[in-house]
C-alpha cells in the first residue's frame, strides 16, 4: 500500500509503537526477575493497534481497555512512569498501587481502565459513551477486546446496545491468534467478529494489525464517520501475541515456526523498512529507541526504589457511607 | 409535580422523588426495560413524558450491558438509575455488580466513582415463585464498594432514593416488591442517611430488628405479644450497609433480648451478622438471641407452600415471648 | 402455498393448536376469575410454532422453553391435566405445585421446563445436546425463545457453543413482536436473529409462524439435517402476541387496528379455511374444539377442586445432603 | 494412574482423583476453558490424553454458557464437572448457577436432579488483586440447593471431589488457590463426606474453627498461641454447607470460647453464621466470641496492602490469648 503519511506522522507512529515496545520488554524482565507481583500481560507484537487508533484520539475521547492493556494506556497517554509504578506496586502508581498491571486508569486522559475480565469493558464503553452524549459532549469511545472476548455475552449486547442508539465507538478487536493458552480460532465459530458486529447492524473494517499505516488510515476514515454521526464501527485487527499469555507462560503449546512467522509481522520492523525507504537515517530510528528504553529503565530504577504505599492507604477510597474502620494493627 | 398519579401510593411516593431529582440534577436519568412504559410496579410512571427518551431510556433484554452501561455511563460523569427490574434479574449483571461497580474506585486507586443507583426490588410477592424471589441482600453486605439499601416504608424509599442519587458511592436499592401498590402519604423532601435505625414500635422488653418486608410480621408479631403483655423495641434498619449497629447495640443493652427477623434464609442471612457483632459486643450481657427468617429452601409457588418461606406474626410473637422469658 | 401434507396430518396439526388454544383460553379466564396465583404468559395466537416443530420430534428428543411455555410442553405431550394442576399450586400438578406456570416440566416426555428468566433455556440446551451425544444418544435438542431474548448474552453464547460442536440443536425464536411492554424491535439493532445465527455460522430459515403447514415444512426439512449431522439450525417464525404480557397486561400500549391485524393471522382460524377447501366439514373441527374445550375445562374443574400440596413438601427435592429440617411449625 | 506428574502436588492429588472418577463413570466430564492445557493450576494436566476431546472439553469464554451447558448436560444423564477458573469468573454464570442450577430440582418439583460440580478455585493468591480474589462462599451458603466444600488441604481436596462427583447435589467445590502448588501425598481412594469437620489441632482451651486457606494462619497463630500455654482447638469445617454444628457445638461447650478465622470479608461472612448459631444454641455458656477474617474492602494489589485483608498468625494468636483470658 502507498503511504499517504508524512514522515513526521510515521515517525510519531513509530514512536508511540517504539515506547509501547520499550515499556513491556522492561516491565517483562523485571517481572521476571520477579521485581513486582501479581500477572503480566504484554502486548508485544501488537503495538501498531493501539498506536494506529490513538493517533485519532483527543484527551477528551475515552478508551475502555483489557487485561493487557499497557499499549492503550501508552497510546492514550498516560504516563509511563505512573504506570510502571503501578506495575511495582508503589504509593507513586497510577492508581496507587492497588490496581496493579490489571488495573491500570488513568481517568486524566480519557483512560478508564484496564479490566481483568475479558470483555469486561464493552459495557463500560457503551455507558460511557452514553454518558457523554446525555452531556452534550463530543468525544467519542474506543473500546478494546481481544479475539477470544468475542465469544463472551456482553460483546454481542454491547454491539446491540451500542448500533441501537448509535453510539460513537469504536470497537476494537485485537485479533491476537490466542485466548489464553487456546488457539481463539478454535473455540470460535463462524467468520468471526465483523460478521458478528454486522449482523448487529454495525460495519466494520479488517486491517492487518501489524501494519500500523493501514491501522491508521483505517481508524482514521472511521473515526471520521463516527465522529460525524455514523453510530458505532468495528475494527479488526490481526495480529500476533509474541510471548506467552502472562509472563510465566512459556507457551511451549505453539510450534517454533509459527512463533518466527508470528514474529516475522513485526510492526516496528515493518514500518522501519518503510523510512528507510523514504530515507529516514536507520540512526535516527535507533537514537529514539534508546531514549524510550532509557526512559523505561529509569521508571523501572525509579520503580524499584519507590516507596510502597503505606497500609493505612489499604483502607481508603472503599467507599463514603459505611468506610471501613482502621484496624489497630493497621 | 409534572405528573401526577391518580391516587398516591408507594410507587407514586418514589416516583415522585425520582421526578424531583432529575429535576435537580440534569446527569440524573434512568436505564432498564420496559422504564417509558412506566416500570412494571409503575414507579417510573410519567418519567418519559416529562424527561423524554434520553433520560428514560428503554433498554434491550441485556441486563449485563444495562448494568455495565450504568457503570461507564458514571464514569464520564452522569448519574445513572439502573432499573434491574427484580433483584433475580440482577443475577446476569453480577460480573458488572460484583467486579466492576464495587470495585473500580478502589481498584483504580480513587481515580473513578461510579455514582449510580441500583434498584432491584425484592422479597415474595404472591406465588411468583423460585426465579422471582430471591433476596440477595446480605451478599450484597458482604461485598465492598457498595452501599446497601432495604427500605420498608414508602418514606424511607424516597428519601433513600434521594440520598442514594446524591451519593458518590454505588447504592444498591432493595426496595420491597410486594409494598409499591400502598397507599402511601406524600414524602418530605428530605435524603434520608445511610446508616440510621428507625425506631418502629416502642417497648422495653425485647429487641427486634428488622427490615424490609420483614417488618410487616415483626410489627403484627409485636402486638399480638404485646397483648400478652410483652413490649418490643422494633429497630427498622432501613440500611444493612452501613448499618445501625449503635442503635441496636443501645437498645440490646437496655432490653438483653435480641431478636432478628428477616425474609431472607437465615442460614448466612444479614441476621447472623447482626447477632454475631452483638453476641461479640455484648457478651453475657446478651440473654437471649433468636433468629426468625425463610428455611434454607427456594421459594415455592402454591400459596400454601410459599406461607413456609414467610415469617409468620405468630412465630415473630412466639420468639418474642420466649426471649422475654430468659 | 401449495400443501404437501395429507388431510390427517393437517387434522393433527389443527388438534395439537386446538388444544393449546382451548389451554390457555381457559387457564386465562380461571387466572383472570383469581382461581390461582402467580404470573400466567399465555402464547395464544403462537400456537403454529410449537404444533409445527414438535411434529418432528420424538419423546427421546428434549426441549427447552420460556416464561411462554404451555404451547411448548403440549405439543412436546405434557400431560395437559398435569399442567393445569400445576397452574393451580396443586399436589397433583407436574411439579407438585412448587412450579406454577413459569416452570412448568415434564421430563417424562423430554419437555426440561419453562423458564422465568428471559434466554435462560439457551445454554441448557446447549449442554442438553452436548449431553446426550456424550451418553451416545441420537434425540437432538429444541430450544424455544422469544424475539426479546436475542438481546441477551446467552442468545450469542450458544449460537457459537452449538455451532462449534456442531450440536444437534433446532434452535426456534418465536417473534410474537413484543417483549413485555415494549416492541422487540425498538430495542434490537440490525437484521436480526437469523443473521444473528449466520454470523456464528448456523444457517437459518424464516417463516410465517401463522402458518403452521409453513411450520411444519421447514421444521421438517431443519430437522431432517440436524438428525443427519448437520449441526445446529434457527427457525424463525413471526407470530403476533394476542393478549398481554401477562394476563394482567390489559395491552393498552398498542393500537386497536394493530391488534386486529395481528389477531387476523390466527393460524388456527388459517388452517381451517384449508381443510375448508380440502372438504373437510366445519363440523369436525367444531366438535375436536369441542372436546378440547370440554378436556381443559374438566382440567380446570378438577384442579380447582383438587389437594393443595401439603406444607411439609416445602422442604423435600432441596438437596439431599444439608436438606432442610422440617421445622416444627411445619 | 494413566498420567503422572513429575511430583505429586495438591494440583496432581486431585487430579488423579478426578481421572479415578472419570475411569469410574463414563458419564463424567470436564468442560472449561484451557482444560486440555491443563488448568490454569496443573489440575487437569494429562487429562486429556487419557480421556479425549470429548470428555475434556476446552470451551469459548462465555461462562455463562459453560455453566448452563453444565446444567443441561446434568438433566439428560452425565455429570459434568464445570471448570471456572476462579470463583471470580463465576460472576457472568450467576443467573445460570443461583437461578437455574440451585433450583431445578426444587421448582420442577423433583423431576430434575442438576448432578453436577462447580470448580471455583477461590482465596488470595499473591497480589492477584480486586477481580481475582474474591471470596463468595457465604453468598453460596445462602442459596439454597447447593452444597458448598471448602476443602484446605489436598487429602480434602480430593475426597470431597469425588463425593462432589458422585453425589446427586450440585456441589460448589472452592478450592485454595494458593495451595495447588504444594506438595502432598497421595490422597486415600474414600469419599469425604459432605458435613464432617476436621480436626486439625487438639487443644482444650479455646476452639477454633477455620476452612480453606485460613487454616494456615490459624495453624500458626494456634502454634503461637501454644507456646504461651494456650492449646487452641482447631475443626477445619471441609464443608460450609453442610456444616458441621455439632463438632463446634461440642467443642464450644468444652472451651466456652470461640474464635473464627476466616479468609473472606467478616461482615456477612460465613463466620458470622457460626457465632449467631453457637450464640443461639450455647447462650451465657458461650464465654467469648470472635471473627478474624478480611476487613470490608476489596482486594489491593501491592503486596504491602494486600496484607491488610490477610488475617496474620499473630493476630490469631491475639485472639486465642483474648479469648482465654475472658
Ligand atoms: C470472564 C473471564 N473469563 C476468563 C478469564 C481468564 N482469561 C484472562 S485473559 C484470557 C484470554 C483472553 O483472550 P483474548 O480476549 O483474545 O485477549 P488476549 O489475552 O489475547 O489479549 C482469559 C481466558 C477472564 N479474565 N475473564
Ligand atoms: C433476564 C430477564 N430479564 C427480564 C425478564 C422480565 N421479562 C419476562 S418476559 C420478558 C419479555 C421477553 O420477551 P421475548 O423474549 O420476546 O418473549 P415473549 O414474552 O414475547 O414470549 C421480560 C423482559 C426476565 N424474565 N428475565
Ligand atoms: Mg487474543
Ligand atoms: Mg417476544
Amino acid at each position: 500500500m502507498t503511504s499517504h503519511h508524512t514522515n513526521a506522522a510515521l515517525l510519531a507512529l513509530r514512536r508511540g509503537m517504539g515506547r509501547i515496545r520499550a515499556f513491556e520488554t522492561v516491565a517483562l524482565a523485571a517481572h521476571r526477575a520477579k521485581e513486582f507481583a501479581g500477572y503480566l500481560h504484554v502486548s508485544i507484537g501488537q503495538e501498531a493497534v493501539p498506536t494506529g487508533i490513538c493517533a485519532h484520539l483527543g484527551p477528551e475521547d475515552r478508551l475502555t481497555s483489557t487485561h493487557r492493556g499497557h499499549g492503550h494506556a501508552l497510546a492514550k497517554g498516560a504516563d509511563a512512569y505512573g504506570m510502571m509504578a503501578e506495575l511495582y506496586g508503589r504509593a507513586d502508581g497510577a492508581c496507587g498501587g492497588k490496581g496493579g498491571s490489571m488495573h491500570i486508569a488513568d481517568f486524566s486522559v480519557g483512560m478508564l481502565g484496564a479490566n481483568g475480565i475479558v470483555a469486561g469493558g464493552i459495557p463500560i464503553a457503551c455507558g460511557a459513551a452514553q454518558g457523554l452524549r446525555l452531556l452534550g459532549s463530543p468525544a467519542i469511545v474506543a473500546c478494546f477486546f481481544g479475539d477470544g472476548a468475542i465469544n463472551r455475552g456482553p460483546f454481542m449486547e454491547g454491539l446491540n446496545w451500542a448500533a441501537l442508539y448509535r453510539l460513537p465507538i469504536l470497537f476494537v478487536c485485537e485479533a491476537n491468534t490466542f485466548a489464553a493458552f487456546t488457539k481463539a480460532d478454535d473455540t470460535t465459530a463462524g467468520p468471526g467478529a465483523l460478521a458478528r458486529a454486522e449482523s448487529c447492524g454495525i460495519p466494520g473494517v479488517a486491517v492487518d494489525g501489524s501494519d500500523v499505516e493501514a491501522v491508521d488510515a483505517a481508524a482514521g476514515d472511521l473515526v471520521r464517520a463516527i465522529r460525524a454521526g455514523s453510530g458505532p464501527r468495528l475494527l479488526l485487527a490481526s495480529t500476533y501475541r509474541w510471548e506467552g499469555h502472562t509472563s510465566t507462560d512459556l507457551a511451549a503449546y505453539r510450534s517454533a515456526s509459527e512463533v518466527e512467522a508470528g514474529r516475522g509481522r513485526d510492526p516496528l520492523a515493518r514500518l522501519d523498512a518503510t523510512l528507510a525507504a523514504r530515507g529516514v537515517p536507520a540512526d535516527a530510528l535507533r537514537r529514539m529507541d534508546e531514549e524510550d528504553l532509557a526512559e523505561m529503565t529509569d521508571a523501572r530504577d525509579r520503580s524499584r526504589e519507590a516507596e510502597p504505599p503505606p497500609l493505612r492507604s489499604a483502607f481508603s477510597d472503599v467507599q463514603d457511607a459505611g468506610a471501613p474502620e482502621v484496624p489497630s494493627w493497621a | 409535580m409534572g405528573v401526577a398519579v391518580a391516587e398516591t401510593t408507594f410507587a407514586g411516593v418514589v416516583r415522585d422523588a425520582l421526578a424531583d431529582e432529575m429535576r435537580r440534577d440534569p446527569t440524573v436519568w434512568v436505564l432498564g426495560e420496559d422504564v417509558r412504559y412506566g416500570g412494571i410496579f409503575g414507579q417510573y410512571r410519567g418519567l418519559a413524558a416529562e424527561f423524554g427518551p434520553d433520560r428514560v431510556v428503554d433498554t434491550p433484554i441485556s441486563e449485563a450491558t444495562i448494568m455495565g452501561a450504568g457503570l461507564g455511563a458514571a464514569l464520564v460523569g452522569t448519574r445513572p438509575v439502573i432499573e434491574m427490574r427484580i433483584a433475580d434479574f440482577a443475577m446476569p449483571a453480577m460480573d458488572e455488580l460484583v467486579n466492576q461497580i464495587a470495585k473500580v474506585r478502589y481498584m483504580f486507586g480513587g481515580q473513578a466513582r461510579a455514582r449510580l443507583v441500583v434498584r432491584m426490588p425484592h422479597g415474595l410477592l404472591a406465588s411468583s415463585a423460585a426465579q422471582h424471589s430471591q433476596i440477595v441482600e446480605s451478599w450484597m453486605a458482604n461485598l465492598p464498594g457498595v452501599v446497601v439499601a432495604v427500605p420498608a416504608t414508602a418514606a424511607d424509599a424516597a428519601g433513600l432514593l434521594r440520598s442514594a442519587i446524591r451519593s458518590d458511592d454505588p447504592v444498591l436499592l432493595f426496595e420491597p416488591k410486594a409494598f409499591f401498590g400502598r397507599p402511601a402519604a406524600p414524602a418530605s423532601d428530605e435524603p434520608i442517611p445511610f446508616g440510621r435505625a428507625r425506631r418502629a414500635r416502642e417497648g422495653r422488653d425485647v429487641t427486634v430488628v428488622t427490615w424490609a418486608q420483614a417488618l410487616d410480621p415483626a410489627l403484627a408479631g409485636a402486638e399480638l405479644a404485646s397483648a400478652e403483655g410483652t413490649q418490643a423495641e422494633i429497630l427498622d434498619l432501613r440500611t444493612l450497609w452501613p448499618w445501625d449497629e449503635e442503635a441496636v447495640a443501645a437498645s440490646v443493652a437496655r432490653t438483653g433480648r435480641l431478636v432478628v427477623v428477616e425474609e431472607g434464609v437465615t442460614v448466612a442471612g444479614f441476621g447472623a451478622e447482626i447477632v454475631a457483632r452483638m453476641a461479640e459486643r455484648s457478651g453475657p450481657a446478651l440473654r437471649s438471641v433468636a433468629r426468625l427468617g425463610a428455611p434454607r429452601i427456594p421459594v415455592p409457588f402454591a400459596p400454601e407452600l410459599e406461607a413456609a418461606v414467610r415469617v409468620s406474626p405468630e412465630r415473630v410473637a412466639a420468639a418474642i415471648r420466649a426471649a422475654a422469658a430468659r
